[in-house]
Formats: structure tokens, sequence, C-alpha cells
């Protein structure tokens, strides 16, 4: 079992939960938790690179790293591993911002013990869904990952964090009590007679035997649950609350990797395995995602809190992941991918910022700020470029995301994905609008508080989480081609040899 | 004449019926306990002649009317023995009395 | 061609960027400002060197049988979409986009030069040239992009740096308004152009020009198996939208982009307010090269357009409308950059105006030749002209022609070359605006009678307010300058000055029709004196004289006629209210219309929903709450009914 | 008649010689050796379990008394998880059962829960309904007696009068129904009663009988709306009690209650009873939570979550299948576990407090970090939250309940119950916040547990880690009962 590699994505996170634990003051808690993170971010690096290499020498499985391990015997449940590009990059999104966000809670309190435990609690979820291939434990590891969001937000959050943690847990766990109705359902009918049922996503897909009223009838569920997640209209309300209240690490690590537990969920789980629904009910969730998209961006506009700024755009952002899944063709949903690894970069980004600004200022409300610029002219510079980066400028990542997902979705003929390919396209307008009245608001302009002249610029742990991210999001923006391409080999053909392309 | 199951029956309903109705109304306890047993009785009428018309090959009727019969005293006694109780604190055998628990 | 390079063409201003931008605050002022002419300067010559092996090298890569050809130096792939949908990052050697290399650089170069002494002592000094770095690097890639959205990606980036720059004082609000009104205008136009660019290429299955242009390469091929324009439309398979075929949709939305940036009606209103950035950038960027984008998109797909009469139609009506517009308002603004901004506007429709009317069959596309001519020749001069203004702020510290007058005294190198740049944009022999301008007035006057008489107007306009705005800055009335009397700027704010000056009094003779034409050929360039010329010489010497009779002393002249113009006067001096226009839809109506109640009914209805549940639940537990009474009666009532219920209800079910 | 058939009740023996030895302890040791009876008793049960799980299984179904009494490997599985059940029950109640106001009645509380666990086995392995009902009552009736123990305090007065009443009046009506389906079918032994069902079209009396029957041991699971007795006694009982009453009683019932549903009325009935309890299931889940939302007394409250528990556990019988039967066996198990750790972190703070309110529990992390730690996974394992056993447990018990159906009422229920899930994490969330979340000085001060209660909590923690995670308990479970389940080897 632990000769498999992608094992030690739960077990470095296991070993530092233990070393945590017996951690007894913050030095050695935060060199557990970066060697941690460093180690993790190390893996998944040799992970992609060992993973081309395997692919240039012919690996041509759908997944490759597999590994099975049986479970609970009775049900076929295993402990099924495996990665494709997809996983990979979610991997190595994940990695990164965990790094980041250890940087970013450097100085968290109170009880700095307990946040790292459970945020690496949340970790382990989000490592063990992405290298899940197993419905049961996929759906066991997102569950993981929902729960420490509660007490992270319920004790180091700000503002009303009670109500949003409440609610972000109980409309998350709304999302997957639909989702594992579909799972059990996908269980039952996912093989043809005389076979051994499975959990295993592959073998499903490759039997590809749900009927078809089946799949009416378990897409919805298992699209909406992991929509939820995906903060896909109108299940997208927890988001605002619960980013607003909760610490910077946590927003970091919800908008940046959780979030994407959702679109990739979306992907793997519902329209891989349920290719005829997804065919045909796309449209209804083609016009909740279009929705997200302009209507995330809109409520964006006149929010005065960034965090509920930041939310909102990650409402349209994530919209417009699962928009372009909808769109069922190779590109789309390789745009989909890289707006998922370029949200979760530039949105962790945008978090970590706001966190030190509101760390300095002790406020988020533009309206009481103005010319951070002058102060802390760090800081602001990289707000500014996570802003651009999130507005689509080309070289940094949100633009090839964004253009990959247009261009793909536009290649469907249909006119309905047309018009809200249209529509979804005005959103770089929309986004445009909020990002540059937060820039021209917050950053620029004159010195609002006289106070805010003494506040000092970044320290050096700060730096080192920005200055990460934003590489990252530039090696993005500079180089799509490596990304896109990694991830579209995975495609692998049969996926959508069903929906006829 | 000849005596019919039925004429068996339709009292022993009655019987449970009563022992309800006393159950639901009565607001002392003893009377409460009292109608009780009328309809643990009118049960022990159902069994027995249920057995001796319809099956009178076997006894598993007459002897479940046995076993009732004593479990239905256990329930009795124990039954007083916490009245009794009640009563020593409250000095009370109303059962109206008793709602302190609720909601 | 070895595409050395013209790889350093692009990396030489990029590396300037990344070495100012992150090293910049570490080096002095001088080093960066320095270290940026430098790099400019290379740049600048590696462009020539490219410029003139693309015109004068003869090789028949660029050129076979006197017919200039598009020449792909390189092109990498930057990131596919699929099957030949490809983004690539490549560099495209033909007539325009040598021209705009050449006028790109040379700029930029003199922006360079004349910042130093310009910015000088300025906060931010190594961040401006930065940003001057980045817009030169974004620029370059636009003109010389082998593919539509390679096009679109630098042209995001030229508005980004724009942005950067307009705000470039960013503690000043009105800067900071300023660039972002720029960039969501231009953003705006973008998603035309992007929904173009998404039609076009989806029936096209291509980005590239030369498959679009078809433009026939070397060996006599087209790179992608002959889809000429030909191809273009039979790909769209006479599919319409709303009465009109798709293509003429795709390029009219193309075009859209090209409004925003050209800063066509409607979307003109940024441009204005965009001098509230350092004025050698309102030179670079707002006058000579940015702001002509539009043109040279035009330009680029001209081959297509030509397919969609319509689209070329709704060009010139663009652009004419805008010509006429611009220049009234130019007439009346007091601030002396916005005064030359609206002339760009109009000096832009001019060369808009000239590619609309451009047909083949008629002179041989004559049309385009003009608008590059004189989107060649506008550079030069507009760019001396702005930079003349930026002495003159300078020296006296103000934007506003009211605090200057009588200023020739003071600043002779300025007055001269500033009256250059004037008669050049007037239309006066023997300088280069005459040149161009006469070219697209004979293009419109061969297209349509019409387009003739109304570009000529406005070109008399132009040399009004040209010299209006002349008279009131060195003549009209000196105001009181205080003891710091104005006086000519240092040699590198100057020498940019003379030079631009040389260059627009002599580009005029340039044998432009040899190099550049929509399809390669050289073409004679004629000047129809008897048709055209004379008469807007003219028109526009009479404009001048009457500017010279109401401007050059001061009177109540112009006064009495803004007062005799009933309103209009007050209304151009508004810009016609544009503005108010579009504060009212973004705010009023956008804003307040629909995001505000966007943002209520997130919060209250959708949000509401989500509580409400919780809401529900917890009353519903309230509500329930009695039935746990307390009360034994109570409970075995519930029991008992509870039971018959099961048994009834149960039995009803399954026997009915 | 053959005695060696008594050889057959292995476990029953061994419990009764249980009981026997503390009875006579009780009675004849001195007073001071009186004091060390509990941890006799718990030495006594931990034995009596690790017989069970080693000697007491039978190799095989095997019955006794004519077919009346039935083991196999299964019924002794279920009975070996309510012996640890009970030991961990004991294993808490030994602080309380020590202290002062017990002295006199020590002995009488062990030796009545030994007998009531007495009735459950007989309850569980009875195949006829005579020796059904004597083991009924004897798990009923003695729990009466364990209600009303604390004798100077009133609720617990109360709350034992109000068991009884209804207990009796519950078994009344039971009796009612069994003589009806006594008088329709000739015989009170489970097998024959099914094979005379099976020949014969349904009738409406049957039905009644049926609805009286399950309304019988409704009451004893409280099932909705057969429940109102449930949060008054649970509150008014002692904890120790109360823990017994929530996860023994209830466990045994479950599995009392799935033997008579689907051997009794297995095979034409199934349709008319899982009607009856589809509409059961939803009322009990969602009525348990509505009620459970607002409570603040920490036993009651965990009275309605019981309650809605026990409409989870009835999803394993709505299968009618072998998978459902495990799952629902190895709910119990989890269940178990997972309410007495809840239940003993209140145990131990009223023992150290005599707090007993939500209110109470505020800051509780900052005084007392292990103890709100166990209460947290507690909470977390009942609200089903991975990786902890209760997520399992819901998940099989799910996955049982959708078995072999393609009827999506059964889907639409399952989904009902999913979303009940959210009403409860909310209100097990409710503890989590007042431990935790609250900045509140805390009202309990720091203290240390008991011993016992310790050892009771790290089992109990030990247990829901770990039940869920090692697979093996699922899986044996639901070997055995695809082996001697309800493919006709349990009659």
């Amino acid at each position: 079992m632990f000769s498999n590699p992608l094992i030690y994505f739960v077990v470095i996170p296991v070993i530092m939960l233990l070393g945590i634990y017996l951690c007894r003051n913050m030095a050695q808690i935060r060199a557990v938790a970066v060697t941690g993170s460093l180690a993790l971010l190390a893996l998944s690096v040799w992970l992609l690179v060992d993973y081309l290499g395997l692919r240039a020498a012919g690996a041509d499985a759908p997944m490759l790293y597999r590994g099975d391990w049986t479970w609970f015997s009775a049900l076929n449940i295993q402990l099924s591993v495996g990665v494709d590009g997809i996983s990979i990059a979610m991997l190595l999104l994940s990695s990164i911002i965990l790094l980041t966000g250890s940087f970013a809670s450097w100085k968290i309190n109170p009880l700095p013990k307990e946040f790292f435990l459970w945020l690496i609690l949340l970790s382990i979820g989000v490592f063990g869904f992405f290298i899940s291939i197993d419905l049961f434990t996929m759906f066991m590891f997102y569950e993981v990952a929902l729960i420490p969001m509660y007490l992270l937000i319920g004790i180091w959050g700000t503002g009303r964090k009670e109500y949003s943690a409440m609610k972000l847990t109980l409309m998350l766990m709304g999302g997957s009590a639909f989702l594992m109705l579909s799972i059990i359902g996908i269980y039952y009918n996912g093989v043809p007679e005389g076979v051994e049922r499975t959990f295993n996503l592959l073998q499903i897909a490759q039997y590809d035997a749900i009927p078809h009223d089946w799949q009416c009838f378990l897409f919805p569920m298992a699209f909406v649950g992991f929509g939820v997640l995906g903060a896909m209209f109108p299940f997208h309300t927890w988001s605002p609350d619960g980013h607003a209240c909760a610490p910077t690490a946590v927003s970091m690590l919800h908008a940046g990797v959780l979030m994407k537990l959702g679109g990739y969920g979306c992907f793997r789980v519902a329209i891989y395995l349920m290719p005829y629904a997804a065919n045909e009910l796309a449209w209804i969730f083609l016009i909740l995602t279009g929705i997200s998209v302009v209507y995330g961006a809109f409520s964006a506009c006149v929010q005065t809190d960034l965090k509920y700024i930041n939310a909102y755009s990650s409402v349209s952002h994530c919209g417009l992941v699962l928009f372009a899944i909808l769109m069922l063709n190779t590109t789309a949903m390789t745009g989909a991918i890289m707006q998922m690894l370029s949200h979760g970069l530039m949105t962790a980004l945008f978090f970590a910022l706001i966190g030190m600004i509101y760390g300095r200022t002790h406020t988020r409300d533009i309206r009481e700020m103005g010319g951070l610029m002058k102060i802390m002219p760090f800081l602001a510079v990289c707000y500014m470029i996570a802003g651009f980066a999130s507005l689509g400028l080309p070289g940094l990542s949100g633009f090839v995301a964004e253009m990959t997902i247009f261009v793909g979705s536009f290649e469907n003929t249909n006119t309905l994905n047309r018009v809200f390919t249209i529509i979804a396209c005005c959103s770089i307008v929309i986004t445009a609008v909020y990002i540059l009245r937060v820039v021209g608001k917050l950053l620029l302009g004159p010195v609002y508080d006289k106070h805010h002249e003494e506040l000092t610029d970044a320290t050096w742990w700060e730096r080192t989480s920005t200055v990460t991210l934003i590489l990252c999001v530039a090696a993005i923006g500079c180089f799509p081609n490596f990304f896109a391409n990694l991830i579209r080999t995975t495609f692998s053909p049969e996926i959508f040899k069903v929906l006829g392309m | 004449m000849e005596i019919k199951l039925l004429y068996y029956l339709v009292p022993s309903l009655v019987m449970f019926c009563c022992g309800l109705y006393g159950f639901l109304t009565r607001k002392n306890m003893i009377a409460m306990l009292i109608s009780l047993e009328l309809m643990l009785n009118a049960v022990d009428i159902n069994f027995t002649v249920v057995n001796r018309y319809l099956f009178p090959g076997s006894q598993e009727g007459m002897i479940f009317t046995l076993f009732a019969i004593a479990i239905a005293a256990a329930e009795t006694a124990l039954a007083i023995a916490i009245i009794i109780n009640l009563y020593r604190v409250t000095k009370k055998v109303d059962i109206d009395e008793a709602k302190q628990l609720k909601g | 061609m070895e595409p050395t390079i013209p790889i350093l063409i692009l990396c030489l201003p990029l590396l300037g960027f990344l070495v100012l931008g992150l090293l910049g605050p570490k080096m002095s002022h001088k080093a960066a400002g320095w270290y940026g002419i430098l790099s400019m300067g290379a740049t600048m010559v590696l462009a020539y060197i490219t410029a003139c092996t693309y015109f004068f090298s003869g090789a028949p890569e660029f050129i076979e049988g006197g017919v200039r050809l598009q020449h792909v130096v390189f092109n990498q792939d930057w990131l596919n979409f699929y099957k030949e949908l490809t983004i690539r990052i490549g560099f495209l050697l033909d007539p325009i986009s040598a021209l705009l290399l050449v006028v790109i650089t040379t700029i930029s170069f003199c922006v360079h030069l004349y910042s130093l002494g310009y910015m000088e002592g300025e906060k931010g000094f190594q961040r401006y040239y930065a940003f001057l770095q980045l817009f030169s690097f974004s620029m370059l890639g636009l003109v010389v992009a082998t593919n539509i959205f390679q096009m679109y990606i630098f042209w995001e980036l030229v508005g980004a740096s724009s942005y950067l720059l307009i705000g470039f004082y960013y503690q000043r609000p009105s800067a900071v308004s300023a660039s972002k009104k720029a960039f969501i205008v231009t953003r705006f136009a973008d998603l035309g152009f992007l929904i173009g660019i998404l039609i076009l290429s989806y029936f096209t299955g291509t980005f590239n020009f030369t498959d679009f242009t078809g433009t026939v390469l070397a060996n006599g091929s087209s790179v992608n198996d002959l889809v000429t324009p030909l191809n273009v439309v039979a790909s769209f398979g006479g599919a319409t939208f709303m009465g009109c075929s798709l293509l003429t949709w795709a390029l009219v939305l193309i075009f859209m982009g090209g409004m925003g940036k050209s800063a066509m009606l409607p979307l003109h209103i940024w441009l204005p307010d965009a001098m509230e950035g350092p004025t050698p950038v309102s030179a670079l960027i707002h006058a000579a090269t940015m702001v002509v984008a539009g043109v040279y998109l035009v330009a680029r797909l001209f081959p297509l357009y030509l397919m969609e009469e319509a689209a070329l139609t709704f060009i010139t009506v663009v652009g004419a409308i805008t010509a006429f517009y611009a220049a009234v308002v130019a007439c009346t603004q007091i601030d002396i950059k916005r005064v030359l901004a609206f002339s760009t506007i109009s000096q832009i429709a001019f060369m808009m105006v000239s590619l609309g009317v451009a047909r083949p069959e008629i002179h041989e596309g004559l049309g385009y030749m003009a608008s590059m001519f004189h989107l060649f020749t506008h550079a030069m001069f507009k760019a001396l002209l702005f930079l003349g203004a930026g002495a003159l702020i300078h020296a006296v510290h103000s934007n506003d022609y009211t605090a200057m007058g009588g200023l020739r005294k003071y600043m002779p190198v300025t007055h001269i070359t500033f009256l250059i740049g004037c008669l050049a944009i007037a239309g006066i022999p023997p300088f280069s605006g005459f040149f161009s301008k006469d070219e697209i007035l004979s293009a419109c006057y061969e297209n349509s009678f019409v387009w003739g008489a109304w570009m000529s107007m406005v070109a008399g306009l132009t040399a009004f307010y040209m010299f209006r705005l002349y008279y009131l800055i060195f003549w009209w009335d000196e105001p009181d300058y205080g003891h710091h009397k104005p006086h000519d700027a240092p040699w590198m704010m100057s020498l940019p000055l003379i030079f631009l000056a040389l260059v627009s009094c002599c580009c005029g003779f340039l044998h432009f029709g040899k190099f550049v034409t929509w399809n390669g050929e050289p073409y004679d360039i004629h000047i129809n004196w008897t048709g055209v010329a004379i008469p807007s010489i003219i028109i526009a010497v009479l404009a001048i004289a009457l500017a010279t009779v109401m401007y050059r002393k001061k009177n109540d002249l112009p006064a009495k006629f803004a007062k005799a113009s009933c309103g209009l006067w007050t209304a151009a001096h508004n810009r016609f209210y544009w503005d108010e226009i579009y504060l009212f839809i973004t705010h009023k109506i956008i804003f307040n219309g629909i995001c505000r109640p966007i943002a209520w009914f997130d919060r209250h209805i959708i949000d509401g929903t989500m509580d409400g549940l919780a809401w529900c639940a917890q009353r519903l537990s309230v509500t329930i709450r009695p039935l746990q009474s307390g009360n034994v009666h109570s409970y075995v009532y519930v029991y008992l009914f509870g039971a018959l219920l099961l048994g009834g209800v149960t039995a009803a079910v399954v026997l009915l | 008649m053959d005695y060696s058939q008594f050889l057959v009740m292995k476990q029953e023996i061994g419990l009764l010689v249980v009981f026997l030895l503390v009875f006579l302890y009780d009675t004849f040791m001195s007073k001071r050796a009186n004091a060390a009876i509990s941890g006799f008793t718990v030495l006594l049960v931990g034995l009596l379990t690790v017989y069970g799980f080693c000697c007491g299984c039978p190799g095989a179904t095997e019955s006794a008394f004519a077919g009346m009494y039935v083991t196999s490997p299964v019924i002794a599985c279920i009975k070996n998880i309510l012996n640890v059940g009970v030991l961990i029950v004991l294993i808490q109640s030994i602080s309380w059962n020590n202290s002062e106001t017990q002295a006199i009645r020590r002995g009488e509380f062990l030796e009545l829960i030994l007998v009531t666990l007495f009735g459950m086995y007989l309850m569980i392995s009875a195949r006829h309904f005579l020796l059904f009902i004597i083991g009924l009552e004897c798990a009923s009736l003695p729990l009466a007696a364990l209600v009303a123990f604390e004798k100077n305090k009133y609720e617990s007065h109360e709350a034992a009068i109000k068991y009884m009443l209804t207990a009796v009046f519950s078994s009344a009506i039971f009796m009612m129904g069994l003589s009806y389906v006594y008088m329709l079918t000739g015989s009170l032994y489970f097998g024959e009663i099914a094979s005379v069902v099976a020949t014969e079209s349904v009738s409406v009396l049957l039905i009644v009988a049926l609805a009286f029957v399950v309304a019988g041991v409704g009451f004893k699971l409280s099932l909705v709306p057969f429940h109102l007795w449930t949060a008054d006694v649970y509150q008014g009982a002692p904890t120790s009690v109360t823990s017994y009453l929530s996860v023994i009683s209830k466990g045994s019932a479950a599995f009392a209650f799935l033997v008579i549903l689907t051997q009794v009325f297995g095979a034409v009935y199934c349709q008319v009873w899982e009607w009856m309890l589809y509409a059961l299931i939803i009322l009990t889940i969602t009525v348990g939570n509505l009620f459970a939302l607002r409570q603040t007394n920490m036993k009651r409250f965990l009275a309605f979550s019981s309650i809605s528990q026990a409409g989870y556990i009835m999803l394993g019988i709505i299968g009618n299948n072998d998978m459902g039967m495990a799952s629902l066996m190895y709910y119990i198990l989890v269940y178990i576990f997972s309410n007495l750790a809840a239940f003993g972190v209140i145990q131990a703070i009223e023992n150290a407090t005599g707090k007993l309110d939500m209110t109470d529990y505020r800051g509780l992390y900052k005084s007392n970090p292990h103890l709100s730690f166990v209460m947290m996974l507690a909470m977390f394992s009942l609200a089903g939250i991975p990786p902890f056993a209760g997520f399992f447990s819901k998940f099989f018990i799910f996955t049982g309940a959708l078995s072999g159906t393609t009827s999506v009422a059964l889907y639409v229920l399952v989904l009902i119950a999913l979303i009940n899930t959210i009403v409860s994490l909310f209100y097990y969330l409710l503890v989590v916040k007042a431990m935790f979340l609250s900045k509140e000085e805390p009202v309990v001060p720091a203290f240390k547990s008991a011993c016992s209660e310790r050892v009771a909590m790290w089992v109990t923690v030990a247990g829901i880690v770990f039940l869920g995670i090692v697979s093996c308990f699922y899986n044996d479970i639901l070997l055995l009962c695809q082996q001697y389940g309800l493919a006709g080897a349990l009659v």
C-alpha cells in the first residue's frame, strides 16, 4: 500500500496532525506546518514530472498510479486511488495553497495548535478527494473536508461568524445529502446485470450501464450536490457570508481549493458517469450557472466589504467553471479546469491580501480605506496583480482560462448555449468594473484615514505567501499550453464518446 | 341456544373499550390502573375463547392467558409501588399533577 | 529572415519592464531613465533594421514580382483550443506592421527621451519608465500579431498599460477615475471584439490573419489550404442573424473593439479624460499609437471587410459622424490637451472613413493607402503637438489656455515646432498632413461626393480649431506669469520636438504608395490638384484666416460668437453631454437599476429563502411543542389514534 | 422433556449466572465490600461479553423448546453488541452508583439492569409470541423501577409513572393485536403464523392487528407517534438509566421489530408494513428532529435525538433484506458507542457539578478540553460526519434501505431522511457551538472526572473512531447476515 506515491498525500497530513499535536510552541507548529506543506508540494511536483514522463513513455491508461485496496469487501468498497492530469493539477493547486495558507496564518491567534489541526484535517479531506476514484471514499473525504470549516470559521472567524459557519455547514451538508443519494443510486444501477457492484468510477464509466431514466434522476442530484459547493446559483448564499467571516487561511483554502471540489466532482461524477443525462439536462444547469456568472459579478459591484466582493466574484468565476463543464466539449472542459486552477490561485491571493490588509487596518470596508498604495506598496501592487488576474489580463491565469472557456463554449452549436456564452462573456466587463472600483477606492486616491499612514508593509512571511501565488498565476498565464495539454491529454476519448464528440 | 364465538368476542371488545375509556378519562391513577386491568382481561378472554372455539386442538391461547395474568399482576404491583412513591412526594394520586416534565 | 531581431524587438521592452518594475525602486532616477531610453533606442534601431530589410532588401520572402508579401517570421504555439484553433505568439511582417514598427519605436523613443526632462523629480519615476516599456512591448506585440487572438491579447495589454499610465498620478482622484473609465469603456468595446472573434473563428476554424486575408504568400500559396476571404464567406454558409449575415455581425463586432480603442463615437468618452495622465503618455498612447489600433485592426482585416459592404458602410458612417463631432467639440475646449484629444479623435475618424470608403475597384483601394499614410503622418505631428503641449504645461503648470498667451516670446522652439504641427494638421502644403489628408479626401470624393464634402468641411474645422489653439497659446493676451517667466524646455525635451517637426515637414514627400497598399502592389500617388487639393487648401486657409481674425489678439469676438450660437457653444463645450448620458446609464441604470436590486435580491430573497427555511423549521418546532404536554392522557390519545390511523389508512390504501 | 435444550441458551445461562453471582454478592457480602459490587459486576459482565464472543456463539441456527427459542450467529452477534453496550453503561455508572445516595440500593440497580438484559435476550431469541411477551415485559417492567430509582427526586417518580402507565397501555394494545393475530392464524409461533398468512389474502382485521403490533413494539423503539413518553422519561430517569434506555433497550427492540416484521409478516404483508414503516420513518425522523431543535436540557435533547435515530434505524428494516439487517445491527453498534460517549460526558459533568443544561456547556472547551472533545466526537458521529463511525453507519443504512429496490418511493424516503440529517446536524452543532465557539467564561469549572468515567470515554471514543474506519466490523456482520440472516435461517 505504501509503495503507491498517492497514499502519501493522505499520510503526510496525518503525520502533520500528529506532529502538531505534539508541538509545544508556535515556532514548532509553524515548522511542522511549513515542512509538511513543502513536502506535499514537493510530492505533487514530483508527481507531475513523473506523470508527464510516464505519459511520454506511452502509458495510456485513463488514470495512472492506480492502486486498489479492499476496504468494505462486502459492498466492494475499495480504497482506490489514481490520478490523471486534472487531479494532478488540483493536487498541485491544493498543496500550493496549503503552503501559502500556512504562511498567511503565521501569527494566528488564539489557539494556534487547534487551528492548524483543523486546517490540516481539512486538507486531508481535500487531498483524499482528489486522489480517490472510488465514489464512497471520494464522498467520505469530501465530507471530511466540510466539517472542519464549521470550527475554523466559528472559532477563528470575524463578524457574524457563528451564523455564517452554521449556514455554510448546513448548506454544504444539504448538498452532500443529495450527493449521497445519487452515489448510492449510481452504485445500484451502475453495473450491468450479473456483475459485481462497484463504487469505482472507472469501472462504472466503462460499463456505462446506468439506465437513462435513472441517469435523469441521479444526474441533477449529483450536479446540485457538487454545485452547492461550486457556488451555483441559487445555492451560493453560503459563500459570501462564509468567506467574509472566515479567517484568512480558511478563506484561501476554501475558496481556492474546496470550491474546486464542486467543479471537479461535477465533472468526475456527474458528467463522467452520466453522460446521457448530462446531454439531456445540461440546459437547466446551463441557465443556472449562466445566471451565476453574471449575477455574481453584478452583486460584487455594489458590495463594500472586500471579502464580500471577492466572495461574489468567486460565485461568478466558479459559475464559469460549472458553465464550461456543462458545455460538454473538450475545449470548454479544459477551460473549466484551467479556470479552477486560476481561480483557486488568484482567489487565494485575494483572500491572503485581504487578510493582511485587514490585519493592519482592522476594517474591510472599502469606504473606510483609501490610498493604500502609498502606505503599503507591496501589498497594494500584489492586490492589483490579483485584480488584473481576476479581470482577465493576458499574461495572468484568468485570461487563458476564460478564453478557453469562451472559445470552447462557442464551439457548441446549440443556440441556447451560444446565447449564454455571450451572456457569460459580458462578465469580463462587469468584472473589470468591480475590480477597478475596488482598486481605485482602496489602493489609489488620497489616503483616507490618517491613522493608516503609520501602517507597515508586508513582512517576509507575507511576501513569501503572496509572491508564490503570483508566480503561479503568472506561470499559468504565460505558458498556458503546458497546462492545457496536461489537462487535455487526460480526457480519455471514451468519456465523450457517448456525448457524440 | 348455542353460544357462538361472537358472543364472547363482542363483550370482550366492549370490555376493552370500557377499559380504554376509563383509562383516558379518569384522573385517579388507581382508577387508571383498574382500567388497564380491564383491557388486559379483555385480551385474556379473547385468547381463551379463540383457543376454545377455533383451535381446540392446542393449548396456546390458554397458556398465553395464564402468563398474561401473571404479567398483569406484576405490572399492577409495580405500578402501585410507583404510585405510592409519588404519593409520598406529592400527597396526591391525580395524574394531572404529574406533568412537570414536558416540552 | 532570422527571427533573432524580431524576438529582440519584443523582448527588449519586456525585459525593460521587468527590470524597471522589479529593480526600479532600488535604482536612481537617472539610471532608470537612461536604462529605459537605451532599451527603447536599441529597440528602435532593431525595428528600423527590420523595416528596412522588409521594404528595401527585395528578398523573395518579402516581395515577389513587385508585390509585397506577408511574411511570418516566427509563430510559436501559445495555447491550443481545438483542431487548428491555436493562439500563437508570432511576428508577422507586412507593409503595415513594418510601418507601425517604425512609428511606434520612433515615437516611443522620443517620448522616453522627452520624459527624462518632463518627469524629472517625479515620485515613481522608475515606475513610469517601467510602464512605458510595458506599453511599448504591448503595442509592438499588437502590430506584429500573426493572428487575431494574439492581437486581442496585446490589445488587452495595451489597455492595461494605458490604464496604469493614465492613473500614474494615483493619488489624484481625477486620474484614478479617468483611468478606470478608460479601461472599462475599452473593455466594453473589447467584449464586442471578443464575440466577433468567437464568431469568426468558429466558422473559419482559424485565427490566422494570413488565412483570413488570404494575401498570397511566397510561392503563391496560402498557409492553410487557400483560405481566402472568399472561403471565409463560404465557411459562414450564409448564416444570418437578425437580418444581417453573421459575417457582418462578426466584422461589426470586431470593429466595435476598434471603436473602443480608437475612441469612435459613442465609445469616445474615455479619451478626453485620459489626458489626466502625464503629457508624454498622451503623446505616445493617446495620440500616436494605441488609439490608432482600431484603424490598424480594420486595415488588418481589410480584405475581409471588403467582402461585406455593410460593415464598411458602418465604419464610414461612424467615422464621419465622429470626425465632425470631435472637430466641433475641439473648437470649444479650454484645456489644451483636450483640444488635442478631440483633434485626435477627429483625425482617427478620418482614417476610419478613409478605410470605409476604400474600394479596390476604385483607384486600387486608394483609401486604404491614404488611411495608413495619414496614420503615419498623424502619429508624427500629433505626437509633436502633444509634446509641445507638454512643454507648455511644463512651463506654466496649467493645462488651460487661459493660463497661457503670448508665449511665442518666451518659448521660441516650442512655438516654431508647435506651429509646424498645426500647419501639418491643417493640411497646408508642404507639410505632411496635407499629403495624407489630400489622399483621404480624394478617396472620399471618389466613393461619393457626400463623403468628400463632409470630410472637407471637417478638414476646414480642423484648421480652424488648431489655429484657435495656436493663437490662444502663443498670441492672444499675456497673463501675469509672475517672476518665473516661462522658458523653453531642456534639451532632452526640445530635441524630440525638433526631430518630430522635421519629420512632419518632410515625410509628406515620401512615396508612401510604393510601400503600403492593401494588396501589396505599389500604388502611384498623384495629387489631384484641381479636383481636391486646391479647394481643400483654400478651405484650410480660409479657416486659418477666420481663426486669425478671432483669436490673434484679445477681443470679445469669441464671446459674442459663443453667445450668438444659441446654446450650441455650451453644448459643444460640454461635449454634447455624452459624459452625463454615460453617467446616467452607468450609475442610475446599471448601478442602481441592476446591481443594487440584484444585491438586494441576493441578500433578501435568496438568502432570505435559506434563512426562511431555517425559520420555518424553528416555527414548526414551536408549533408542535404542545404535543409534548406532559399529560399522560394526551400521550395515550396520540398513541391510540396513531395506531388506529396507521391501521385504518393502511387498510384503506391496501384494499382500495 | 429434554433438558439438554437449555444448553442451546448459552448466553442466557451465562447472563443468569452473572445475575445470580451479583445477587449473592449483594445479599451476603458485608456492607464494606458492597462498595465494590459495581466493579464486581463490571468484571462479570466483561467476562460475559468475552464469553459471548468466544463460546456463546452457536455454529449455526439452533432452536429449543419446540422452536420457541432460536439462536444463531446473527442473534448471538446482536446479543454481544448489547453486552458491550451494557458493559459500557455499567462502567459509566460506577461512580454514580458508588455515591452516598446509592448506598442502600447499589446492588438493585445492577440486578435490575441484568434482568432487563435477560428480557431483551428473550425478545431477540423468541420465535413464539408468548416468549416474546415475557421477554418484552421482563425488559420493560424492571426499567420502570430503574426509572424511579432516585427516590428523593420528584422527576424520577413522575417519569416512572408515565413510563409505567404508557407501557402497560401499550402492551395491552399489543396483546389485543396479538389476540386477533391468534384468532386469524391459530398459532403464536412466528413460523406458523407466517405460513398461514402467506396462503391467505389480505384482511382488514389482520392489518389492524398488525398496526397494533407495530404500535406495541414501536412504543419500545419510541417511534412517532408512540414516542411521547420518551423525552419525559429520559429526562426524569437517572442518567445511567437514561443511557441504558436510549441504547440497549432501543437496540434490542429494533432487532426484535425486524424479526417480527420480516419473519412473521414477511411474505405477503411486507407490502403492508413497508408502507406503515414508510410513514412512521418520515414522522419519526422529522418530528424527533423538530423537537430536538429547541431543547436545552441535554438529556431531553438526546431523547429527541434518539427518537430521530430510531427513525434511521428503521430504514434498515424497510429494505427487508440481509444488507438492511446487517446495517441495522451495525447502526445499533455504532449508535451505542456514539450515544454512550455523549451520555458519558453528560454523566461526568452531572456527577461533578449537577449541571445538565446546554447553556452550562458554554466555554466547556476552555475548562475541560478533553470532555468537550469527546462530546464533539459523539455529536459528529451522531450527525454522521466522516471519518467517524456514524458516517459509515448512516451510509450503510441508506445503502441497505435501497438495496435491491428500484422503487423511487424508497429513494424519496432516503432523500427525506438525508435532508433531515441537515436539521440534525444543526442541533448537534449547537452543542459543539456552545462548547467551542462561545466566548463566555465557562460555567463548568475544570474538574477531573472519575477514573471509570474516563475509561468509558476512551472506550467510546475508540469505538467512534475505529468502528467505521476498520472495515471488519461491518464486513463480518454483513457476512453473518448473508449466511444466517433473513433467508429463512432465522425461524
